[in-house]
């Protein structure tokens, strides 16, 4: 990076601009994405743009794909939805829950356009949703933590209370319990998707509190950051973060939403569109794993390929049984297996999570 | 001081101009004074007066003209440049920060850096030299208005000036005061400082002054010894016509009891507020009863108790004929016929950036009946704006301008008149002529007198012991929170009032010489 | 200095209605070289920003869907603000009115009334209100700064209803994620013009600018107000109450941030979500100022403020303009229209030829 | 948890999460005694942060990362200037406005350095003395912006009440119409205590940027601009208070953290709250005492000077 930088920023925008601008012109087809927040947070936002790039780069002549950041959930979003909806879009992804029922709404008013929204529950003849089994990852994660920790502490960022995180927290907790019954998972609620500062301050706080592996699902790297500074280990999110802990990020757990904004934008342009639901795993790419750390011995790393390898061909549920809920109630029994609906609305943890679960 | 020292001006004005939007406030104005000599600039309020000191203190800059010292021609071009010349100047509204102690707001007037303890040394020595007692680190806001002022002279004083401004200086004094810094000034005139002196009063420019430059409506009008003229002759020169006095009215048809205060005690809100110890007094209809006293001595607390925007602890404390009033509101008393001016027209007595009809509204709008169903009524309000306008001759483009637009005089005398078209029972009204020009002056002293002819009760509170005399029947003086008896003005002369004012003497129900001793030092 | 400014003796009516002209012709010149910088051609950029979000009748009610809380609010804060009390809360207040006016819903969801409406805007009002008491009462009895105290309340108000919304006020049906269930028919806000959804708060923004210029020009509370903010102690004199004035000013746009809040969930939210207003509360406190506090002012400032807005969307869709420009581009009209405003009671003069020697 | 152990990180974290906010504090100070009240902070400390960063990748010179986030900050305190204080705009919408301008203008800026990482500042480490158990990590351990964040509050102390200076300052915003009549030059004090502010809230920023979390991301700051705005009141206009508001109200929001990783049994958003909650109390309880807050509250705050009015 050169202090030219700037100037080729304005040149890159201007280009960006342009390029848009001139693409109007012809008969492609539009594809609109609306982000919840700025596609510069480096977390959520961010995936989901590389996601809208890729349909760029993959179909560049035959679509032109637009997007508007940093729209609030609530009246704002249904506005910018019907606007992308009335202004000729063929296909557009609302990547938030929030957006679920604007999507709806406008999606009732426009027939003819395709919808596909991210990590809801509602669908419509022209509404897919989908979202990503991110607690796979998160099982994977456990079983490489579960062996690293020193102290069986591990610590645990969250943002709210809601069944996404606590999914998250739960798998991660059964696999890390499976390879070391003695783990012990301490949750720090902040309260936000983002707040670096205060994201940092959570991860110090849990390491201060014995915790020597970190993981977190808010979106800034600040918690790495300081694993790396603190010396013990952590979990990136979101995206490869090793950029900013190459010593302590064991791996990351990434969200890949590439090839499922390829195909279904494929799909939507030869007709074969239609109202899905898919809440896709490893074996859809939309969960991925960042490179492991050379630090994992390889025993653990063959333990974790094999989770995963498991986990992608169906052989291994994360929640099977026979596991207990935190109060010693039977979360699943043996041979059991816990269903998407029971997954999907899961407001309870399992033994080896510290704390009241906040209701 | 001997007549002149030489024969160069120390400082010496040529042709000064100074516009402002639609006013022309100096126009080509020429002032001479000598080395030692002290020079009264006399006139009326908005002659200009101010306007010119200003520019000769670099504060603001002249359209046009020139500016000499001792023969040379300078720029002056802010306050700083005008110290280092050796100008300093003492305003008629300080310009001193509250917050702050003795020496800090020492240290802001003077140039460069100062050592704080050796300033606090000198100043210490400077006021006992020229007899200005003060505390180098008493907090500014803990003063009385007397020792303000000493701070700005002080402050002057030590940068050792060759010309001395001082605007309006003793109208904040007790006689007494006002004699001991005429001393002052005279024994700096005797070490060849010249002063130029600011005043409308007349005797204290005969007593003090060598020379005199009179200035009306911006423009230059004579120079002259005032020792040689007597007062009736300077006003006529300040004012251009001939005056009137007021017409008083015959004493002793008093009528009833209207307004009577009995041991109102009220502990003051303000943080530096004086407490109100015992006040007594009554007044009758057709009566005027002038409160006298050294600003700062529990007159706004007075006032404001009287007034009812403090309320007394029992409600029989004070009686509106014979109703006790002392725990309502200012709107219920003024129902019941009480009116009042405050001391401060602009910001007190009226809403500067309001129109004229919405500053009738203010005062008047419950016993004027101008609210209709809830609403305002433009219509009457209107109407009652413009007779005020009307019969008390408010000088204004129309009722639709602002208040602040207004100059001193036509304010006082719209509020004046808003509230004696209310008819009141008892009016209160402080410092009536504050600030005001002697035509506007007269014309509120008259409608005063007058209303007190038809039965009023009328209570002036006033520094002016000059217009107390002119148009009261009795005098009380306040002090340090306390109320002397009061006594008709043909019992009692100027000097014992300013005594009382000092706290000295005669203070009624008040042990007068421990309370007062710290402004008489 | 060349350039002078000086006071007007009084104030240009002319300027008045000038000065928005001239913020105007600013903001084009400016905006036409921020957009050359960023190579977007400056006319299509500006007909992108103020003339395409209103060439359609849908447009124009989404214009008045984003205007309605802005506008509710500014005028709610711009009587607190003539009397000089700061409220810069409005935010919480917001939250607050719309948790207490949904919550009639939230906990007797089965009832269908028409009454059902108008208690839940009542409630909102009583919300907004009740939390504005909180600086009121700080303000009045211990002296506190109500900007401080309104502000912090922002925050708490906004973690109480994440506290709702991901506990108790969840919607039983939807698998605990973070949102109400939403509102039944009998709670929504009436649809004003079909196929629209500019709702009845938009029509209650509007009576709220009409009542609040009555109050303001006809009646004695509004002349009490406009006294103590000019100059409390001519308030004191006329025997008007600081107290009461500040109780009065402060639960009056506490009630309208209230009511904002209740007609988003009510209106075009439809349920109670994490978030329910992008800073409404703080927006709304320059259009207040835009609008220079008089009701006429805000209503067409808050018009602009959200044109801005969906001009930054439209911006966004067909100019690919990131976000950031549309930040960057109210600031500059925000700076203009507040700059000019000088113009109101000031002039520019030169100052040439003085001080010629005689 | 043995013995006391625990205190020590929790002081470190302490130290971290306070040092912007006394930046943004004490520039805010300089600026409310002068008499402007500026809301402007956030947007200042955004711009700040993005400068600092962008120069610190650019160059790898932290010292001039620093220099440029001053600037930066003090460029954006100036457009405020010239809009307050000489258009004479009202400064709580302009302040409202800038906060608006610079959250649009950081991401604008930053846009290409989103995902970047950047090392951190560097810690001081004196073998021996750092190495000193308890005391010697939270003394002898920190980075240079933090030791500059003390040594500012030490020399704005300084400034304010033992130089002439600061004395002028004090006394424009105490009283600016009469620092104008005795001669001082009201607008251009305010416009260089303004600067200042600017100055150090685009440090503040540069300190969340370069040091507290060293990457850009849009809108870090998070809300500290408004807390370093309430701190100001908080502190009753003293320096050294505003530092010991800042550690607190830090502490409270690194304890609640704790609190929750030891597991308490509340909801997450309530212990959020407590550091406004806190805030709201300590207010309350300062403003009882009237008298303080006169002697060192500017009495112009907020008002416009006009030199001729």
């Amino acid at each position: 990076m050169t202090l030219k930088s700037i100037p080729s920023l304005l040149g890159a925008v201007a280009v960006a601009g342009s390029m848009l601008m001139g693409a109007t012109a012809m008969a492609e087809d539009k594809i609109g994405f609306v982000y919840v927040g700025p596609v510069g947070d480096h977390g959520w936002t961010y995936r989901h743009d590389l996601g809208r790039q890729a349909v760029q780069n993959e179909l560049g002549d035959k679509v032109k794909t637009t997007f508007v950041e940093s729209v609030k959930e609530g009246p704002d979003s249904e506005r910018v939805i019907r606007q992308m909806a009335a202004d000729g879009h063929k296909l557009i992804f609302t990547t938030s829950f929030g957006f679920m029922n604007p999507t709806l709404k406008v999606a009732k008013q426009f027939p003819d356009v395709k919808f596909e929204h991210a990590t809801g529950y509602k669908r419509a003849d022209n509404v897919s949703a989908y979202s990503a089994r991110f607690y796979e990852g998160r099982y994977v994660v456990g079983k490489i933590v579960g062996n690293m920790t020193k102290s069986n502490v591990i610590g645990y960022i969250g943002s709210f209370p809601i069944p996404e995180v606590v999914r998250g927290i739960n798998a991660l907790t059964l696999a890390a319990k499976s390879v070391n019954p003695d783990i012990k998972v301490k949750v720090a609620w902040v309260s936000t998707w983002y707040d670096p500062g205060k994201e940092a301050d959570a991860a110090k706080a849990l390491i201060d509190q014995g915790a020597d592996v970190i993981l977190q699902h808010t979106d800034s790297p600040a918690p790495l950051q300081v694993a790396e500074e603190r010396g013990v280990w952590a979990v990136g999110q979101a995206s490869d973060m090793s950029r900013f802990a190459p010593k302590a990020q064991l791996t990351a757990i990434i969200d890949d939403w590439d090839g499922y904004y390829v195909a279904r934008t494929k799909a939507a342009l030869d007709g074969s569109w239609k109202s899905e639901d898919t809440w896709g795993g490893f074996n859809t790419g939309m969960v991925d794993l960042a490179p492991y750390n050379k630090a994992i011995p390889a025993d653990l790393i063959a333990l974790a390929e094999k989770t995963r390898n498991g986990i992608e061909d169906g052989s291994i549920l994360p929640f099977a049984g026979p596991f207990n809920k935190q109060d010693g109630s039977v979360g699943a029994k043996d041979g059991e297996a816990l269903d998407d609906g029971t997954l999907l609305g899961m407001n309870w943890y399992v033994e080896g999570v510290e704390g009241e679960l906040p209701k | 001081m001997s007549e002149s020292s030489g024969d160069t001006p120390q400082l010496e004005l040529r042709g000064i101009t100074k516009e402002y939007p639609g006013c022309l406030a100096n126009d080509h104005i020429d002032l001479k004074i000598m080395p030692g000599e002290i020079h009264a600039l006399l006139g009326e309020n908005g002659a200009g007066k101010s306007t010119l000191v200003k520019i000769i203190y670099g504060v603001l800059e002249a359209d046009e003209g020139e500016i000499r010292w001792m023969g040379e021609p300078i720029e002056i071009n802010n306050p700083q440049m005008a110290r280092k010349t050796g100008i300093g100047m003492v305003f008629q509204h300080f310009s001193l920060f509250e917050a702050m102690t003795v020496t800090e707001n020492i240290a802001l007037g003077m140039s460069g850096r100062q050592n704080m303890k050796e300033l606090e040394s000198r100043i210490v020595e400077i006021s006992n030299a020229y007899g200005l007692p003060l505390d180098p680190q008493r907090q500014v806001h803990t003063l009385s208005v007397g020792e303000k002022q000493r701070i700005e002279i002080v402050r002057c004083l030590l940068q050792n000036p060759k010309l001395l401004i001082m605007d309006e200086p003793t109208s904040v004094l007790t006689p007494q005061e006002a004699e001991k810094m005429f001393e002052t000034l005279r024994r700096l005139s005797s070490e060849g400082v010249s002063i130029l002196y600011i005043s409308h009063k007349l005797d204290e420019i005969k007593a003090l002054c060598h020379k005199a430059t009179i200035l009306r409506g911006g423009k230059y009008i004579s120079e002259c010894d005032p020792t040689q003229e007597t007062a009736k002759s300077l006003a006529e020169m300040m004012i251009g016509t001939n005056l009137t006095p007021p017409e008083h009215h015959e004493g002793g048809d008093q009528g009833p009891v209207r307004l009577k205060v009995r041991n109102l005690s009220i502990d003051a809100e303000a943080e530096f507020g004086i407490d109100l110890i015992g006040i007594n007094f009554e007044v009758r209809g057709g009566e005027i009863l002038g409160i006298a006293g050294v600003a700062g001595n529990g007159q706004i607390e007075l006032l404001a108790a009287l007034s009812g925007e403090s309320l007394s602890r029992e409600t029989e404390a004070v009686r509106l004929d014979d109703k006790p009033i002392g725990r309502m509101g200012p709107n219920d008393r003024r129902n019941l016929g009480l009116a009042f001016v405050p001391e401060d027209r602009l910001g007190h007595g009226s809403v500067p950036e309001m129109k004229l009809t919405d500053n009738a509204f203010l005062s008047g709008f419950s016993r004027k009946q101008l609210l209709k169903g809830g609403f305002i009524n433009a219509g009457a309000t209107a109407d009652y704006a413009q007779e005020i306008v009307d019969k008390f001759d408010v000088r204004t483009p129309g009722i639709d301008h602002t208040a602040g637009s207004l100059s001193g005089g036509n304010l006082q005398k719209f509020i004046v008149g808003r509230e004696v078209l209310q008819e009141p029972e008892v009016i209160i009204v402080a410092h009536p002529t504050w600030g005001v020009d002697a035509g506007a002056a007269a014309a509120i002293h008259q409608t005063l007198i007058d209303l007190a002819d038809n039965g009023t009760a009328v209570l002036v509170v006033s520094q002016d012991l000059d217009e107390l005399f002119a148009i009261s029947n009795r005098i009380a003086v306040i002090s340090e929170g306390r109320l002397s008896t009061s006594r008709p003005i043909h019992e009692i002369s100027i000097e014992e009032i300013g005594l009382m004012m000092g706290g000295t003497h005669g203070m009624g129900e008040t042990d007068g010489d421990t309370g007062g001793a710290a402004h008489v030092a | 200095m060349l350039l002078k400014i000086e006071k007007r003796s009084e104030s240009s009516r002319v300027m008045v209605y000038m000065t928005p002209i001239i913020a105007l012709v600013l903001t084009v010149l400016c905006s036409t070289v921020l957009f050359t910088l960023l190579g977007v051609s400056p006319v299509e950029a500006l007909n992108t920003f103020f003339i395409q979000p209103l060439d359609s009748r849908y447009d124009l009610s989404e214009l008045f869907v984003k205007a309605t809380p802005l506008m509710l609010i500014a005028i709610g804060l711009s009587v607190g603000f003539k009397a000089n009390v700061w409220n810069i809360g409005a935010e919480g207040q917001l939250t607050m009115g719309a948790i207490v006016g949904s919550s009639l819903f939230i906990y007797f969801h089965d009832i269908d009334s028409v009454f059902l409406l108008p208690a839940m805007i009542l409630l909102g009002a009583i919300g907004g209100a009740a939390w504005a008491a909180i600086p009121a009462f700080l303000k009045t009895r211990f002296n506190a700064n109500e900007i401080l105290t309104s502000l912090m309340l922002v925050y708490v108000a906004i973690l109480f209803l994440s506290v709702l919304v991901h506990g108790p006020w969840r919607d039983p049906d939807g698998f605990n994620f973070p949102e109400s269930r939403t509102f039944s028919d009998s709670a929504d806000m009436p649809i004003l013009v079909a196929g629209t959804r500019m709702h009845f708060g938009t029509l209650l923004a509007l009576l709220a600018v009409l009542g609040t210029w009555i109050m303001m020009a006809k009646t004695l509370v509004g002349f009490q107000i406009k006294v103590i903010g000019s100059a409390p102690t001519a308030g004191g004199y006329a025997g008007f109450s600081q107290k009461k004035i500040i109780w009065f000013t402060l639960l009056f746009g506490g009630a309208l941030a209230g009511v904002a809040g209740l007609s988003e969930v009510a209106g075009p939210i439809d349920q109670i979500i994490p978030t329910i207003s992008p800073g409404y509360g703080f927006t709304a406190i320059i259009v207040a100022f835009l609008g220079r506090l008089h009701p006429v002012g805000i209503f067409f400032a808050s018009l602009l403020m959200a044109l801005t807005y969906l001009g930054g969307e439209t911006a966004q869709i067909s100019l690919g303009l990131p976000v950031a420009v549309t930040g960057v581009f109210q600031g500059m009209v925000l700076f203009f229209l507040l700059a000019s405003d000088v113009l109101v009671n000031y002039r520019f003069r030169l100052n040439i030829g003085r001080k010629a020697v005689s | 948890m043995a013995g006391f152990d625990w205190i020590v990180p929790v002081i470190l974290t302490m130290i971290t999460a306070a040092t912007p906010l006394v930046f943004a504090g004490i520039g805010e100070l300089i600026t409310e005694k002068s008499g402007v009240l500026n809301l402007g902070v956030e947007g200042m400390m955004l711009v700040g942060a993005v400068t600092g960063f962008i120069t610190a990748t650019v160059t790898g010179n932290y010292f001039l990362a620093v220099l440029a986030a001053a600037f930066a900050g003090s460029v954006m305190a100036f457009l405020f200037g010239v809009l307050t204080l000489s258009l004479m705009a009202n400064q709580v919408a302009t302040g409202l406005a800038l906060t608006l301008f610079g959250v649009g203008l950081s991401a604008l800026m930053g846009q290409e350095f989103v995902g970047m990482p950047v090392d951190p500042l560097d810690k001081l480490y004196i073998s021996g003395l750092t190495d000193i158990p308890y005391i010697g990590p939270i003394i002898f351990g920190q980075d240079g912006l933090v030791y500059l964040s003390f040594a500012v509050v030490a020399a704005v102390s300084w400034f304010l009440y033992k130089t002439k200076a600061g004395l002028i300052l004090r006394a424009v915003g105490d009283s600016h119409d009469a620092a104008h009549s005795i001669g001082y030059s009201v607008i251009g004090i305010r416009y260089l205590a303004v600067m200042f502010g600017g100055a150090m809230s685009g440090i503040g920023g540069a300190y969340l940027s370069l040091a507290y979390t060293p990457m850009w991301a849009e809108n870090m700051t998070a809300g500290r601009g408004w807390i370093a705005l309430a701190l100001i009141v908080f502190a009753t206009w003293k320096p050294g208070l505003v530092l010991i508001g800042a550690y607190m109200f830090g502490g409270i929001t690194i304890l609640q953290l704790h609190a929750q990783a030891a597991g308490l049994d509340v909801p997450s958003q309530v212990l959020s709250m407590l550091p406004y909650v806190a805030t709201v109390l300590v207010l309350v309880l300062i403003s009882k005492d009237q008298s303080r807050i006169r002697k060192h509250a500017p009495a112009c705050i907020g008002k416009i000077f006009h030199p001729a009015a």
